[in-house]
């Protein structure tokens, strides 16, 4: 250490570096953060992708990425947008929340994208959203969420619970005659919200409350023998049961597994899930789970011409005749051609201008209908109830006769019972308490 | 206490960067060729706080020998002190508007505020939690552990089973801390807008300062007579023991420092990304924190924030213009450090000198001496 | 000679590792001022001897009384250390790291808290304490070198220095000449005998020459127990210890 | 509809069936045909119905129509007339079997079914298939009638019971007959009575489930019902316990595969290797592999592939681990923290590899028949893959222990664990007896993605979520210690499972995590310490 007493002239030498560091510094980082040097948009206009390609959730979100560049593809086939190309921008977030909305901020203030496509789960929405409301641009949200949330800067083109969750129980207390209920999920707030609005649903329905069982798992839970054994349980007493499931991703397969190695039949408790979709399906034997069920918006299976056209292009697109379909997919999809829609009728990819214009487009789902996108930012859906066939493909055994307008704000929750969102004007507010007439969160000018 | 060149360099550098970028955000015009985008304000202050960290990693393994992979949780629950202070900001602006609760709080139909909340509208009392309880945490693990001499792998297995255990329940929406989601949606910070950029720039002035402060500290701790011990008990625990010292009391002072340090550094680092939540405490991160301190020079407090901030500077980097295949850079570069820069990036910079760490750690030597 | 006090007694002490006897009802009485060469071949039980004056092995049955009445199996190694019993040991362990000036200045006698050596700054006192140590262990032309960087006997004094530096009552030594070149070997023989103009000294060592040059009473250990004890002519007469050296 | 006439004038002669049975029959036929392409709650149930009324109609068709029903190849023009469709996929006329050539995919819909229409012919399969000439279909047949307990099953159960020779199936059937007489309202109370006693003799959780309906009930069959329910419960409540045992052994034993290999590589050579998940998960990769080859090549072997996967995966895997001690741990040897982050950067890449070949989704691997499904052994429920697997366990760890105990090899590594320069001085290639007891390692740990294949998800982060509990379990048994590894894993897994009902599944994992923390902080080196000097210096 000796040798290296400083002294005046080495400081003054040391600041001089300091200085010269702190130019390359900057220039680094701003050199860093823009990688492709966001040339304002000449002749492209940019879309983001905010999907994780690397952690946990890519085993969800790494298909959306895909689909969305499969989009964007074909609407530059079709001439792209207001004359100019549009330019996927894709980066990794990671499945790592606080990296969400770093690379959210990215894509808007750096890549200067236009509208952003992304998202899977709750929390990676939750830590983008203040930065889409702070820097006025627009995200996609494509997946079916616990709703309770109406962002003027977000288009929510999932299903809220009620376009998935209530359905399906309609379903099976008058198809299946279910009298008992598991409530099984992962522990976080999409099953906490969907099972707390389940729950009220099935006691106004004169279910009582010790014919309901809720049950929350952690993540990526893989051994199920007791959770399992306990359903079985709770299933013999006597009264046809079933279980909705909200358990997340990667717990599924062994949940499922264990289900069929210790033969629950989908005849004796069928188990009906909101997280499994043919993209889940296709890592499970699906043998044992034949008529299981799942509520969706959307069914790879579904029988229509567009949706024919769109697994046929996805199909040449991925290169892969066995990549699936499915809900989020389509979810994409409506969203793409609504922003593009919205886009071509402001004139401009100026967010307030988009915004504003988007309410009220309407373009066709893949299941043979329109999807039209709603005051309250969410879309209207069918809603199908399938059966899991051997194949990993599931068969529609239910439709809802039209379409199920979501329900931002749920009516079974005592503080938000009151609210809706609307934001046409002269309203523009999020959550309108139609009681008191006031604004309670999320008004913008 | 003397300082060489390199660490003026870096307090010069993390200081100058700072204010640069600060005053460049504030005094510019927004479409000035100079401007810094908030955007990078936000990411020189994450930087800064993982440098924090990477600090207090340092000074437990690069000096104490103590291989922590549970740091990180020390670091999320710093930030989580700070993210109850913010949430209690949020007040009446919240989705629900509802005075008394978080709206997570709300939403998963809790009645009323839990004991544990009290206090946190107070900033003072916030921030004392968020050095209170990393210390009071790491403190109790740390006497259970260093007393009954639990060193090497063991000791880093178990504090990776504290941060898995912690990780598991913060994921608990039963525990009030907002479960999986976690906390965010911030609104202010003393009455400041966290999202102005403004806070944003003195955010990122702030956590300059604080870093350089930690840096003087452990600098202090590292050439004091206490830092030659903790490097002997480095080396050589027991030998120390026959000299009448107990390594044990100065592992836990120097491992309840460290863990106050990372947790300053979480509290900083909550504002300045906008959300808290429990993968903040996944092993990973803080096996990557580890990672860190190795590719700047483990022992070496400079190499620790040089580390943090290189490795982060380069995920920013490779996620956005690599993003199908930054992993495969990211793990090269750890291989390529190890393997080759055993003594980081700042070995290539210095001759050795006596603060260097031995390579041949006796850590697990126990491991080797083993049969089937 | 002179009848003095009783320094350190061993009493029927038995230390068994895995159903192995290291130690086997080993008794052994050390006087204040003594300096004692323990000789015995490999697993008769000397390390572990020390390991239990250290506190660093806890036996089975028995007791170590040192001084008047302290009972060291009672207490943990720092304890030992600072009631003033130093240890060398039989690999030379010095912090490497560390300047030989480091070394000795955290071997000095004095507050061993954390607190303590956190503010402490090295008074004038210190500095010449460490001169005159490094002048006996005629090291003070190494004084700013890395330990780690100095020859195999030089690492041998300088935890010799260190010993010194403690200031301890008793001094347990383990192989001191172990590597080292003849000319070594007999300074270190003087340096131990000056060092036990002040302090009691127990010397393990295989070097009988070494033994021999030192003209210290000599105990014989076999199998976790004392084998006999005497000069180091008389021990090498006895039929028992010449049985046990050179085989049946 | 002429046909149909036709076809229906042939049937009653051949049958000399009653007209009113064969009207019984058109209705039966016409139900199913009226529903095609239809989703609606009212076609399900017209389906449903017509299936009941055709199983007891008598009609030699019915079994294989409904049996097509079933395999969803049940077809209807839109005349109303019933298609079955062919392996080759022609059609035939459904209540004849003739060919029918001429109809095309676009003249027919398909009759669609749900779990209430599955049910419904699972229970008229069964009640038809009483009869069959062979032993299992029987018994699955009787257990079909079980489970849907309809009394309308009672006549073709009575007669089953007079023609049945096997015991096992003979009583099966009277179980049935007993689950459909104490739903028949018009049994005699004896009769009834005598039926509860039939279930709750048969004391499982499906005939307290018949059994509790009733107990909800007033009267004496109700009585006699909530005592058995009751009696039920207590049986079960003791197997309860013995079965929590067996979950606790099946976690155990999957976390002793998954730490097996992290024993011999962490426990013997010192190496913290972070990628060992990633050893893992690309033994299930190679298991997808095996299986996918095998399904393209050889059908025929498809049933076992899992057991060829064995020995590949432990190549594969154990062929990544020697390449990876040879280029990247050799040279960190002695500095075992420096693995551990090399080897986490390792991990990473593994990952992204896998990714990039195989793609980011979930594959699917196949279990085999023979590994499907559970067994009953009392009150235990016993699903063979768990049992397949725990026994797996242990001749993995058998043959571990016996491969370093009596092999040349074995006591090669042993030797350079113990004490390398000796080693080297005898003569025995040191750096080769690395690079091979880190493959051995590996290949255990690829050994172990095989079991895992079969009860987890195969994907790139498989490997993520067994290498904490695999360093768990190592340091809780005791480092370098197979035994320990063993006692270590089966403890751990049944404290978590004993504590889970408790606790729930996250807290109880917690628990386990804290009582770790703290035993290892009571017993430093784990549960069997190795003791002496050499590790203690």
């Amino acid at each position: 250490m000796s040798l290296d007493e400083p002294t005046i002239s080495r400081r003054g030498l040391g600041r001089l570096g300091v200085a010269a560091a702190t130019l390359a510094a900057v220039g680094a980082v701003k050199a860093a953060t823009s990688p492709a040097a966001a040339q304002a948009a000449g002749g492209t206009i940019k879309v983001g992708i905010l999907h994780s390609l690397s952690g946990t959730m890519a085993i969800s979100e790494t298909t959306l990425k895909d689909v969305m560049l499969m989009l964007i593809e074909e609407q530059n086939k079709k001439g792209g947008l207001l004359g100019k190309k549009l330019e996927g921008v894709v980066v990794d977030p990671a499945s790592n929340w606080p990296l969400f909305a770093e690379k959210a901020r990215q894509l808007i203030s750096v890549d200067k994208c236009a509208a952003t496509f992304g998202c899977w789960t709750s929390v990676s929405r939750k830590s983008v959203l203040p930065v889409f409301e702070e820097l006025n641009s627009i995200l996609f949200y494509p997946v079916q969420y616990e709703g309770q949330e109406c962002s003027r800067n977000v288009f929510y083109t999932g299903a809220a619970p009620n376009q998935q969750a209530i359905p399906a129980v309609d379903y099976l207390m008058s198809e299946g005659k279910v009298k008992r209920w598991v409530l099984a999920g992962t522990d976080y707030v999409y099953p906490r919200t969907t099972n707390q609005i389940l729950e009220a649903y099935l006691k106004s329905k004169g279910v009582a409350a010790e014919d309901i069982m809720i049950n929350y798992t952690p993540f990526g839970h893989s051994d199920w023998q007791n959770i399992v054994a306990s359903i079985k349980k709770f299933g013999s007493a006597g009264k046809k049961t079933a279980v909705v499931s909200t358990i997340n991703g990667d717990a599924n397969v062994p949940f499922y597994k264990e289900l069929g190695n210790q033969g629950i039949k989908a005849t004796d408790i069928p188990v009906v899930a909101f997280s499994v979709g043919e993209e889940e399906l296709a890592g499970i034997d699906t043998k044992p789970l034949l008529g299981h069920l799942a509520a969706w918006n959307y069914f790879e299976s579904v029988d229509t011409k567009e949706n024919k056209a769109f697994i046929k292009d996805w199909k040449a697109f991925t290169k892969n005749p066995k990549r699936t379909t499915n809900d989020p997919m389509e979810a994409h999809y409506i969203g793409f051609n609504m922003w593009v829609k919205g886009v071509e009728k402001a004139g401009t990819t100026d967010s307030d201008a988009v915004i504003d214009a988007m309410i009220g487009v309407s373009v066709p789902n893949l299941s043979g209908g329109y999807s039209a996108m709603m005051p309250n930012h969410h879309i209207t859906k069918p809603v199908l109830i399938g059966e899991i066939q051997a194949n990993g493909q599931f068969n529609t055994v239910s439709e809802t006769p039209g379409l199920v307008v979501a329900q931002e704000w749920s009516p079974y929750v005592e503080d938000t019972k009151d609210l809706i969102g609307d934001w046409r004007a002269p309203m523009r507010c999020g959550a309108f308490n139609v009681k008191t007439g006031t604004c309670t969160a999320g008004k913008k000018a | 206490m003397k300082l060489d060149r390199i660490s003026y360099l870096t307090l010069g550098f993390v200081l100058g960067v700072a204010l640069v970028l600060a005053l460049l955000n504030q005094m510019t015009a927004l479409g000035s060729a100079l401007h810094v985008p908030t955007y990078v304000l936000a990411l020189a202050g994450k930087y800064l706080c993982f440098a924090m960290l990477a600090l207090a990693v340092d000074l437990v393994w690069g000096f104490a020998g103590i291989l922590s992979l549970g740091h990180a949780a020390f670091f999320a629950l710093g930030g989580y002190a700070m993210g109850m202070y913010l949430m209690r900001q949020i007040g009446t602006r919240g989705v629900y508007g509802n005075p008394n609760l978080p709206d997570f709080m709300v939403f998963l139909g809790w009645k009323e505020l839990p004991w544990y909340w009290y206090g946190f509208d107070w900033f003072g009392f916030a921030m004392l939690m968020a050095v209170v309880v990393p210390g009071l945490l790491a403190a109790v693990f740390g006497w259970l552990a260093f007393r009954s001499r639990v060193t090497g792998v063991y000791l880093s297995i178990i504090t990776q089973a504290l941060t898995y255990a912690l990780l598991l329940a913060f994921f608990r929406n039963d525990m009030g801390f907002g479960g999986n989601n976690g906390m965010t949606d911030f609104k202010d910070i003393l009455g400041f807008n966290v999202q102005a950029d403004s806070t944003r720039s003195a955010l990122l002035v702030i956590s300059a300062l604080l870093l350089c402060g930690q840096f003087l500290l452990a600098r202090f701790v590292v050439a004091s007579r206490f830092g030659k011990m903790l490097i002997a008990v480095r080396d050589t625990e027991s030998r120390t023991r026959f000299l009448g010292y107990r390594p044990e009391s100065y592992k836990l002072v120097v491992w309840v420092l460290s863990a106050v340090m990372a947790g300053i550094g979480g509290a900083l680092y909550v504002p300045q990304v906008g959300i808290i939540n429990p993968s903040e405490f996944a092993p990973g991160n803080s096996i990557e924190a580890v990672i860190w301190v190795a590719v700047g020079g483990r022992g070496t407090l400079v190499g620790a924030i040089l580390g943090a901030i290189l490795v982060n500077f380069g995920k920013t980097w490779f996620t956005g213009a690599l993003p199908e295949v930054w992993l495969y850079a990211l793990g090269a570069m750890f291989i390529f450090v190890t393997l080759f820069l055993p003594r980081g990036v700042m070995g290539l910079f210095r001759a050795r000198t006596s603060k260097e760490p031995e390579p041949e750690a006796p850590e697990v030597a126990a491991a080797h001496e083993v049969t089937g | 000679m002179i009848e003095r006090d009783t320094l350190l007694y061993l009493d029927g002490v038995t230390v068994s590792f895995d159903g192995f006897r290291a130690l086997n009802a080993l008794s052994l009485r050390l006087n204040e001022g003594e300096m004692r060469a323990v000789i015995g071949p490999n697993g008769a039980g000397k390390t572990t001897m020390m390991d239990v004056i250290t506190g660093k092995t806890r036996p089975d049955s028995g007791q170590v009384v040192f001084g008047k009445d302290t009972d060291l199996t009672k207490l943990d190694e720092p304890k030992i250390a600072s009631l003033g019993i130093g240890r060398k040991f039989q690999k030379p362990t010095v912090f490497e790291p560390h300047t030989v000036w480091d070394n000795l200045l955290l071997a000095l006698a004095g507050d061993r808290s954390p607190r303590f050596s956190l503010f402490a700054r090295e008074t004038a006192a210190e500095k010449r304490q460490i001169e005159s140590i490094l002048e006996t262990t005629r090291l003070t032309d190494q004084r700013y070198r890395r330990s780690a960087d100095l020859s195999h006997g030089q690492k041998q004094w300088l935890e010799i220095g260190m010993l010194l530096a403690q200031e301890p009552q008793l001094l347990l030594v383990d192989e001191p000449v172990a590597g080292m070149t003849d000319a070594e070997t007999e300074q270190t023989a003087v340096l131990l005998r000056e060092i036990n103009q002040t302090r009691s000294v127990v010397v393990v060592e295989h070097d009988m020459a070494f033994v021999r040059a030192l003209g210290v009473k000599v105990t014989v250990l076999h199998e976790g127990s004392v084998l006999s004890e005497g000069s180091i002519d008389f021990v090498s007469d006895d039929p028992k210890v010449i049985e046990v050296y050179l085989g049946r | 509809m002429r046909r149909i006439a036709a076809l229906l004038l042939l049937i009653i002669l051949m049958q000399g069936a009653s007209v009113c049975r064969a009207e019984g029959i058109d209705d039966a036929y016409e139900a199913l045909a009226a529903s095609a392409g239809s989703i609606s709650a009212a076609s399900f149930n017209s389906v449903r119905l017509g299936i009941e009324q055709l199983a007891v109609s008598g009609d030699p068709r019915a079994a294989a129509v409904i049996g097509a029903l079933q395999d969803g190849l049940l077809y209807a023009n839109d005349d109303h007339a019933l298609f079955i469709q062919q392996p080759d996929g022609s059609y035939a006329d459904a209540r004849t079997g003739n060919p029918a050539p001429d109809v095309t995919d676009d003249d027919v819909k398909a009759v669609r079914i749900n779990n209430a229409v599955r049910s419904a012919i699972e229970a008229a399969l069964g009640s038809l298939q009483l009869f069959a000439p062979d032993v299992p279909t029987r018994l699955a047949a009787a257990s079909a009638v079980f489970t849907s307990h309809n009394p309308a099953a009672l006549p073709a159960l009575t007669r089953a019971l007079a023609k049945e020779a096997d015991p096992a199936v003979k009583q099966r059937m009277e179980q049935a007959k007993a689950a459909a007489i104490v739903y028949d309202p018009d049994a005699s109370q004896r009769d009834r009575l005598a039926a509860v006693a039939t279930l709750r003799a048969r004391g499982d959780q499906d005939a307290r489930s018949l059994l509790s309906t009733l107990a909800g009930q007033t009267g004496p069959v109700a009585d006699a019902a909530a005592s058995a329910v009751t009696a039920i419960d207590r049986v079960l409540q003791i197997w309860s316990v013995a079965q929590s045992v067996y979950y606790g052994v099946s976690l155990g034993s999957v976390l002793l595969l998954a730490a097996a290999g992290l024993a011999i590589t962490f426990g013997v050579m010192g190496v913290i290797n972070m990628a060992h998940g990633e050893m893992v998960m690309i033994g299930a990769y190679v298991t997808f592999v095996v299986q996918q080859t095998m399904h393209a090549y050889v059908p025929s072997l498809y049933q076992i592939s899992l057991l060829i996967a064995v020995p590949m995966a432990f190549l594969v895997s154990g062929a990544v681990g020697v390449a990876v001690e040879r280029s990247l741990i050799r040279w960190l040897y002695g500095r075992p923290l420096e693995t551990l982050l090399a080897t986490w950067g390792l991990s990473l890449v593994l990952q992204q590899v896998v990714r990039s070949l195989f793609g980011a989704n979930n594959r699917d691997v196949d279990t085999p028949a023979w590994m499907s499904g559970a067994t009953q052994l009392g009150g235990l429920t016993l699903t063979w893959n768990r049992m397949y697997i725990i026994l797996f366990a242990f001749l993995v760890v058998a043959a571990l222990m016996a491969a370093l105990r009596y092999t040349s090899l074995g006591l090669r590594m042993r030797a350079v664990t113990q004490n390398r320069r000796m080693a080297a001085a005898m003569g025995i290639k040191t750096p080769w007896i690395d690079a091979l007891t880190f493959g051995l390692g590996s290949g255990v740990a690829g050994i172990a993605g095989v079991a895992l294949s079969q009860i987890d998800n195969v994907s790139p982060n498989l490997g993520q979520g067994y290498i904490i509990d695999s360093f768990m379990v190592v340091v809780f048994g005791g480092v370098g210690n197979l035994w320990g590894t063993t006692l270590g894993a089966l403890t751990l897994g049944i404290v978590n499972k004993f504590l889970e009902p408790v606790a729930g599944a996250v807290l109880g994992k917690i628990v386990v995590l804290i009582l770790l923390i703290l035993f290892v902080q009571r017993n430093p080196r784990g549960m069997f310490p190795l003791k002496g000097r050499a590790v203690e210096s």
